[in-house]
């Protein structure tokens, strides 16, 4: 009995909270604003992410999926709302208060042809977050990085190479190991497997997952593809045009998503096997601008249930089943 | 790509190789084709700058007021060796110290009409004599007011004796000019749609390109000449002679001597060389401090340039050695000094021993660059020659803006290389700044018995006496070296065969002097 | 057209700089007073001429006037032609005008088969050849080049007109003296933008649909290239100008550019003034149309 | 999209070589670059070396030989082989010296613009805001007023010597690479590298120095590369308008300016040095596009 | 069996670089039927959309094909003249390409782009061309066909503008379409909408199509037959059903143990060690076999041939 209760503390120890995050950018035309239109790009995310899991956050282009990460890691001020991590307020600190939390907040970029500096030697990027907040040096760093390259699986040999020597795969191993370099708690995985290969993309989920185990890491990953996204994580949310939709656990959500677009995303993923090809439930129409978004809620003008009400009313974000969220009129199921 | 990169330097050697054999040159056949002969009554003329301006007040460009004197008349005529000619006054008289009247020729017409009267003269003068701001006020500060006495008849009062009163009224800013015209219409019309009494009336001025005047057929004198006159500027000495060589123009003034060969091989087109006005000299320091305090340093600096082997050599020939800056043909010269020169490095070696100076010496030359011809070749010569005996110099070559401006200054150290020119025909422009009150920071040249003689002949109304003051003065000053004259200016004139042209000392064109042939 | 008006707007911080810069050029540095008297003119003419032009004030009392005789439209007078300075300098522009646009036509008849050409003919002997002669054409000064040309075409083959401004024949010389270094830097530039064109998405598309090479070329392709070449050529007005000082000079040219050199060596630092200020408005004002063009030729930009 | 990706993983392979190592393996194989590179050296070796190379001193004059042909030409000696000038010098001797002021003033104005512009573009790039609002007017009120117009209003003033002029020149092309280095970091600044960076805790001096610099640096060289070869060009034209350099130093620009008169009957005294100009030109823009190739992958051919 | 509309045999295609030749097809031989849908499958860097390119006669000036034979209907490739080949091209086989913002000429309308091809091929006046120009919108699903004929591409989103390529290469009837990566750069809902319209407008008419992807799940959707490449060679040919089946091929197999499954999760996925080799530095023997987990000595030195199974099944793999 104990232990159970125990585990669930565990579980539910909240590390981030997420509340009214918003985000705008100012569009201009021309050198001097005045034409200027205003794209939401994150219009009001709200959701916690628990100690030791990793959140999904799935949705197609301009969803504000990778704003939000941005935003997370404060590298992009926020417009409005908070983001607590650690007690303290990302979106309120300051540079140095900021450059100081980083040590517990790491990323993991998508594109792993641009994610490395390539004027710096393997060496030298893995140990760079070490360097800059100043734990270790001379012998000691190399250690340390010695140490870090071994558990992303390249060798020592390739310590004192470039970037470019390398492919795409071994890459995205250097970058996992500079964001380890810290001991962070939580990375952000900003498409960190979307540019790869299959067989290679399968190297780094497995490898993610590894060194989760091993680290006790929370992962926050944000991806476009569905198939990726639902073998990692543990809980997911689905955002559109900058608002989150539903949010729940991994299989509860593939099984029964609630909100409509989730569900004819899901319904969208081409299924690597012909004998399920099947006649598409398609979602008519394209994703709207995301400057000019349509009225209440946002999905409605492609959704084959909206009511008038969807069109006037924004529909509310709220647990409608235990630790499942959805925004939306009229949930499926 | 070698073989690409060695083919296109072939063909752009080839390309001047074939220039240059077609150009003449090197090879034997010397010159252009010839220039075809045209019986236009046009003349065209081609100088190196334009005409400045018209207010003949503020400029002081030879090759304006050479331009200028086509258009306006002044109240005399420095005839040279004939004394001075009428041209607007008819007669004159130096009443006394001060006091000179004049008579004006009656009849004589602006070309818009005017009559010309006492009233234009005094116009004229009084502006000059009496406003600072304009360039030529230095040269008419003297007079002090002109009193009309009639419309014919007006005395011109000077500040104090002016021996040289003629010379200033023959020169630049002495055009007379009409009152009503500029009192009723304003300076700005006046500059640009000109009116005097000159055989050739304004047209048209393209700034920069060319200035064209036509005949006046009310001319008081002898009828104009040429039905039409064309200035043009055109800046690079080598399109000039192209122009020259292509019949474009039919004078071309400046002639670089490297081209003389060229255009005098070349049917059609001849150069001719006159003297100007223009002496080139060193202008040394002889102020303790300086080694060329030292008089014998100065002679040795003076005996180790051979001036002749530059005229011949850079300048084409076109130069005069002198040890004199007043040339002939100015009232004051003394002759015995021009044309002749000292060359003697030997010497100048003793001299320099005997100074104290046995293992060399260092010191500086600042030149200006471009400003005159071949100024810069020139200095570069020099500095090699004075190397020779054992002297070293470190050449300061100059723009001649920066020139100037150090000039003005007074900040150049031992020795520097000018040319002055002499607009008055006397000597007493030409010897002024060697007077210890002007040569102070420039030569510092002070021998009293020099000092005292230009002192006196400055206001000396006794002309004989004042020549022979200015001879003795110009005796002293060649032997105390403050200024080491090299030799005096030709200028070189590409003339197309169909006119008859001689040039004048003064570097006026006086077009009527220039004759179809 | 509000897009342009800000970007007009713009500008004024620029000439503001620009007269800032031209003031503190000329004023700060030269005295104008010794360039403007003979060799043989005393220090007391100097001093006299000095005061009465009001050169003695301190610097920033003079800028303040200046700036404010500009805003009056007074550029001051020209010391060497005794007129307004800018009334002298417009009277020169449409000389400089014509010979620029006269360079910028040669420019473009030289460059534009030119780079195309070697583009598509990429890596042949043809666009070696284009290429070496595009160094070729920037490596040579432009005063040796002009005098080469009335030397060879003027005089020699009496072709053209040796000089002066005259009919379209005397044009010629000076537009091809002035449009060579320009060629050159166009047929790089037009090259180089070709050869990205050429290596994009919608090429192949073009391909793909069967189309002939040459509309490939010179329909798909080269209006794309055109509009990072119209930027250059806007960039290359200044050079333009810049080499008419040269350009002008030996040719006689009764343009901006020869009264610039005078100005300049006369120390006639009101025209200098003028005249910089207006060919700096000039090149603003052709960057601007250049931003405009750009526009038209790039619907991606009219639109967004 | 499949061929760029195949040949730039060829590339990966040969930059295995190590980095200098394959750069001049990769010199060999470009032919205009080698010849580029090759001309270049000759003419830095020729610069250095002066002394030992030329035959006489640059400034002996000897009026009784001058405007000697080459010597191929009837009258020319293989003493002068490539002809005297008008005062007799030897146009070899000088065109060997003249080399050292040339590329001395090419080389150092361009470092001199080079670092004042990388300065101001890395900041106006970096920081952003009023910084750049400031920095980029001055630029544009720079670019409003041909290069050639500025250096002839300061050398005017403050007469031309070699390190005025180095000045000159430095002073006003530094907004070239101020421009360029702007908009270079703008883009650089927009790289996951800068960003991860920035995600580490970096400063942002440590970013600039060592994120965005390294990587702006290539593009930076190429065109200053480019622009040696201007500047060579450009003080050749100062010359002619009497404010290059001045004499008794000499520089190829001053040669053929002073030759110019000579065209039409002595040829030789401005040939040679444009020649050399040329061939300098030739090979540093060779060199140049060469680097561009090889450095800046955007505008590789 | 029906007839092969396009046959390639020994397709062999290099590329020029500064280290000389660096081949990037080796010996590729497939063909495709009339009215089938072939696929081709690999990770990149191995030559699929090379293939394509050449077989569309547009490889880029630096590539060649120096070996192998291509024949359509009948026509050898290889042989015929520019002008001939030209007139194949987006008349009898088009193409649509993968990334749809970059394949439309920015400066020109859509309508110029649509018509260019009918004018060109079917000798349409403006008029005609115009009106077919909208009938093809309109068939790919395009709302307003009349107003998008006047707009320029950067104005349409990559889902329309994929649809504006679909009218483009069905414009004049291709007897082949060849869609290299054609839904890969758009999102998993558009994506749906594409599949589902080349289905559709395939299904109408009888032109075959050739599928260019990596993505296995587009593969399962729409082929009939697939052949998976690897390095520049086809390691397998087989019906889309047999080939999910009963992969034989040790890549094959990799490749689909390899995808996460979207109803079927499992703790670790099977994933190929190792990286793609360098077309430069090829493998000796089997090019796979430094990531196979089959192989042996045998492959390092045997380069296997491609063997059918059965009439229809092949495989390049000595151990399966």
């Amino acid at each position: 009995m104990e232990v159970v209760k125990e585990k669930i503390e565990i579980e539910e120890k909240v590390i981030m909270k997420v509340r009214n995050l918003k985000k705008h950018f100012e569009i201009t035309k021309g050198y001097i604003k005045k034409q200027s239109s205003t794209v939401r790009a994150v219009d009001g995310l709200n959701f916690d992410v628990y100690e030791g899991e990793t959140l999904g956050i799935v949705g197609e282009s301009g969803c504000g999926k990778s704003t939000t990460g941005q935003l997370i890691l404060g590298l992009l001020d926020a417009t409005e709302g908070n983001i607590y991590f650690d007690s303290k307020d990302i979106a309120q600190m300051s540079q140095e208060e900021l450059r100081k939390a980083r040590r517990d907040l790491q990323v993991i970029f998508q594109d792993p042809y641009s994610s490395l500096n390539p004027r710096m030697t393997v060496e030298e990027i893995i140990g760079e977050p070490l360097v800059v907040h100043k734990i270790a040096s001379g012998e000691q760093l190399r250690k340390e990085v010695l140490e870090l390259i071994k558990l992303v699986g390249l060798g020592e040999h390739q310590l004192k190479r470039y970037p470019h020597e390398f492919s795409g795969g071994q890459r995205q191993r250097i970058g996992i190991a500079r964001a380890l370099a810290l001991r962070p708690k939580v990375i952000v995985c900003d498409e960190a497997v979307s540019a790869l290969d299959v067989s290679i993309q399968a190297q780094i989920l497995n490898l993610l997952k590894k060194l989760q185990k091993e680290l006790d890491l929370t992962y926050i990953f944000i991806a476009h593809g569905l198939p990726a996204v639902r073998h990692i994580s543990t809980r997911i949310g689905v955002m559109y045009l900058g608002r989150m939709v539903e949010l729940a656990d991994r299989d509860e959500l593939f099984v029964k998503p609630l909100h409509p677009y989730t569900h004819a995303l899901l319904d969208s993923v081409p299924i690597p096997d012909p004998k399920l090809r099947k006649t598409h439930q398609l979602i008519e129409g394209e994703i709207p601008n995301p400057s000019n978004p349509p009225s209440g809620c946002h999905f409605h003008p492609r959704c084959s249930f909206a009511t008038e009400r969807c069109k006037q009313e924004s529909p509310e974000y709220r647990e409608i089943l235990p630790r499942h969220f959805v925004a939306c009129h009229h949930p499926l199921h | 790509m070698k073989k690409g990169l060695s083919i296109l330097l072939l063909v752009f050697v080839l390309i001047l190789a074939a220039c240059s054999k077609d150009s003449g040159g090197s090879d034997k056949e010397q010159g252009e084709k010839p220039v075809e002969k045209s019986d236009s009554k046009t003349l065209v003329v081609g100088f190196g700058t334009d005409v400045t301006s018209f207010d003949i007040h503020n400029h002081n460009t030879t090759s304006t007021e050479a331009v200028h004197v086509n258009m306006f008349n002044y109240l005399v005529k420095n005839g040279g060796k004939e004394g001075f000619l009428p041209d607007l006054a008819e007669s004159w008289e130096n009443v006394d110290d001060t006091t000179w009247s004049f008579k004006l020729k009656e009849g004589v017409k602006f070309h818009n009409g005017e009559d010309l009267t006492a009233d234009d003269v005094k116009f004229t003068l009084e502006r000059v004599a009496n406003d600072e701001t304009l360039l030529e006020y230095g040269s008419y500060k003297q007079i002090k007011e002109v009193k009309v006495k009639s419309d014919y008849e007006f005395d011109i009062i000077t500040h104090a004796p002016e021996p040289a009163l003629l010379n200033r009224l023959s020169r630049i800013g002495s055009g007379i000019l009409p009152k009503d015209y500029i009192e009723s219409e304003g300076w700005d019309t006046f500059v640009n749609k000109p009116v005097g009494t000159g055989p050739y009336k304004f047209k048209d001025w393209k700034k920069d390109d060319r200035l064209t005047l036509e005949a006046n057929n009310d001319y008081f004198g002898e009828a104009p000449k040429w039905e039409e006159v064309v200035f043009r500027s055109i800046p690079e000495d080598s399109t000039r002679v192209s122009e020259l060589l292509t019949g474009g123009i039919d004078i071309a003034v400046n002639i670089p001597p490297t081209d003389v060969e060229r255009i005098d091989a070349t049917e059609g087109v001849t150069v001719k060389n006159s003297p100007t006005q223009r002496v080139m000299m060193l202008v040394l320091r002889t102020a303790e401090g300086n080694v060329t305090a030292d008089p014998l340093v100065r002679e040795a600096i003076d005996l180790a340039i051979d001036k002749q082997a530059i005229v011949d050599s850079l300048l084409g020939g076109a130069g005069e050695v002198t040890r004199t800056r007043v040339t002939p043909g100015n009232v004051g010269a003394n002759e015995s000094l021009f044309g002749t020169s000292l060359y003697d490095p030997e010497k100048a070696k003793e001299l320099l021993a005997q100074a104290g100076y046995a293992d060399g010496l260092t010191l500086t030359l600042s030149a200006p660059n471009g400003r005159y011809l071949k100024d810069k070749e020139t200095a570069e010569l020099m500095v090699a020659m004075l190397a020779e005996v054992g002297i070293t110099v470190k050449l300061e070559l100059l723009e001649w803006s920066a020139f100037n401006q150090k000039y003005t200054e007074r900040t150049f150290n031992d020795m520097f290389f000018i040319g002055y020119g002499n607009s008055m025909f006397d000597a007493s422009l030409a010897l002024d700044r060697l007077q210890f009150e002007r040569a102070k920071g420039e030569t510092d040249y002070n021998n009293p018995e020099t000092e005292k003689l230009l002192i006196t002949a400055e206001t000396n109304m006794n002309l004989d006496e004042r020549v022979e003051q200015y001879k003795k003065a110009q005796e002293f000053i060649a032997e105390d070296r403050p200024q080491i004259y090299l030799y005096q200016l030709q200028a070189i004139t590409g003339v197309n065969d169909r006119v008859d042209f001689e040039p004048r000392l003064d570097e006026m064109f006086y077009v009527d002097t220039i004759t179809l042939k | 057209m509000k897009y342009f008006l800000l970007n007009v707007l713009k500008t004024i911080p620029v000439l503001l700089l620009i007269t800032l810069i031209v003031f503190v050029l000329v004023r700060v540095t030269g005295d104008p007073v010794s360039m403007m008297l003979p060799e043989t003119a005393t220090d007391e003419e100097r001093e006299s001429l000095k005061e009465a032009l009001g050169f003695n004030e301190p610097l920033p009392v003079q800028y303040m006037k200046y700036l404010g005789d500009l805003v009056k439209g007074d550029f001051g007078e020209s010391f060497r032609y005794d007129m307004d300075a800018l009334d002298l300098v417009l009277e020169r522009l449409p000389a400089t005008f014509q010979l620029a646009i006269a360079s910028m036509i040669v420019a473009i008849i030289i460059s534009v088969p030119l780079g195309i050409l070697s583009a598509v003919k990429r890596n042949s002997f043809m666009d070696l050849f284009i290429t070496g002669g595009a160094v070729l054409g920037k490596a040579m000064p432009s005063f040796w080049l002009g005098i080469m040309l009335i030397l060879m075409f003027a005089v020699n083959l009496q072709l053209f007109p040796v000089s002066g401004k005259g009919g379209l024949m005397h044009l010629i010389l000076p537009a091809i003296t002035l449009g060579t270094g320009i060629a050159a830097e166009m047929t790089r530039l037009i090259r180089s933008s070709m050869l990205e064109i050429l290596g994009q998405d919608f090429i192949r598309t073009a391909r793909s649909k069967g189309l002939r090479e040459s509309i490939v070329v010179n329909k798909h392709a080269f209006r794309n290239a055109l509009i990072p070449v119209v930027t250059i050529m806007a960039l290359q007005t200044s050079t333009l100008i810049g080499g008419t000082l040269i350009t002008e000079t030996v040719f006689a040219w009764p343009g901006l550019g020869q009264l610039l050199v005078q100005a300049v060596n006369l120390r006639d630092m009101s025209v200098v003034q003028a005249a910089t200020l207006l060919i700096a408005v000039f090149v603003i004002l052709s960057n601007l149309i250049a931003d405009l063009i750009y526009r038209l030729l790039d619907p991606r930009i009219k639109y967004d | 999209m499949t061929t760029t990706l195949e040949t730039s993983q060829s590339s990966l392979n040969r930059k295995k070589k190590g980095r200098f190592k394959s750069l001049f393996f990769r010199l060999l194989k470009s032919k205009t670059g080698f010849v580029g590179l090759i001309i270049v050296l000759a003419m830095t070796i020729m610069a250095i070396l002066a002394p030992y190379l030329a035959m006489y001193d640059p400034a002996k004059t000897n009026i009784m030989s001058r405007l000697l042909p080459p010597f191929w030409l009837e009258g020319g000696t293989m003493e002068h082989p490539l002809g005297t000038d008008n005062l007799g010098r030897d146009v070899l001797s000088r065109i060997i010296y003249g080399s050292r002021i040339s590329l001395l003033v090419g080389i150092s104005a361009v470092i001199l613009a080079g670092i004042i512009g990388m300065f101001f573009g890395l900041i106006a790039g970096y920081y952003g805001k009023l910084w750049d609002f400031i920095i980029m007017r001055t630029v544009d009120s720079f670019l409003a007023i041909p290069n050639i117009l500025f250096m002839l209003i300061i050398l005017a003033v403050l007469g031309p010597s070699v390190p005025t002029l180095i000045l000159v020149l430095g002073g006003t092309s530094w907004v070239v690479y101020a421009r360029m280095v702007r908009s270079e970091t703008l883009s650089v600044k927009e790289r996951d590298y800068v960003r991860s960076a920035r995600a580490i805790g970096a400063k942002n001096f440590r970013i600039i120095a060592k994120y965005v610099l390294p990587n702006v640096i290539s593009s930076f060289i190429v065109i200053a590369t480019l622009n040696v070869a201007s500047t060579i060009i450009l003080e050749a034209s100062l010359s002619f308008l009497g404010l290059g350099i001045q004499s008794p130093d000499v520089s190829w620009g001053l040669m053929l300016s002073d030759g110019r008169e000579y065209l039409a009957t002595s040829w030789w005294v401005a040939t040679f040095p444009g020649i050399a100009i040329t061939v300098t030109v030739l090979g540093v823009i060779f060199l140049g596009d060469w680097l561009r190739d090889v450095l800046d992958p955007k505008i590789k051919d | 069996m029906s007839n092969p509309i396009l046959d390639i045999k020994d397709l062999r295609v290099r590329f020029k670089t500064e280290d000389g030749f660096v081949p990037t097809v080796n010996g590729v031989t497939f063909h495709v039927n009339e009215g089938e849908t072939l696929a081709i499958v690999g990770e990149s860097g191995s030559g699929k959309s090379v293939t394509s390119l050449a077989v569309m006669g547009i490889l880029p000036p630096n590539g060649e094909v120096y070996d192998g034979e291509m024949t359509f209907r009948e026509r050898d490739l290889l042989k015929i003249s520019k002008k001939e080949y030209r007139a194949l091209r987006g008349n009898e086989i088009s193409m649509i390409f993968q990334e749809p913002m970059t394949a439309l000429n920015p400066v020109f309308t859509i309508g110029y782009q649509l018509r260019e091809t009918l004018i060109l091929h079917q000798q349409l006046t403006k008029e005609a061309a115009h009106k077919k120009g909208i009938e093809m919108l309109e068939l790919v699903g395009i709302p307003d066909a009349e107003k998008v004929m006047s707009r320029f591409p950067h104005q349409l989103s990559g889902g329309m503008r994929q649809r504006v390529m679909i009218a483009m290469a069905l414009s004049c009837n291709p007897k082949l379409l060849i869609a290299d990566e054609p839904t890969t750069a758009l999102d998993v809902t558009i994506q749906a909408q594409i599949l589902t319209l080349m289905k559709n407008l395939k299904e109408k008419s009888n032109t075959s199509i050739l599928i260019i992807t990596h993505d296995l799940g587009v593969v399962a959707e729409v082929a009939d037959r697939v052949i998976v490449m690897y390095a520049g060679e086809v390691v397998e040919e087989a019906p889309v059903f047999e080939l999910f089946e009963n992969p034989k091929h040790p890549y094959t197999h990799g490749l689909m143990a390899s995808i996460p499954k979207i109803h079927d999760v499992v703790e670790n996925l099977y994933s190929i060690e190792g990286t793609v080799p360098n077309p430069t530095n090829m493998p000796k023997g089997c090019k796979f076999h430094p990531r196979c987990p089959l192989a042996d000595k045998d492959c390092m030195t045997i380069h296997p041939e491609l063997e059918y199974i059965n009439s229809t099944h092949a495989k390049r793999c000595i151990k399966v």
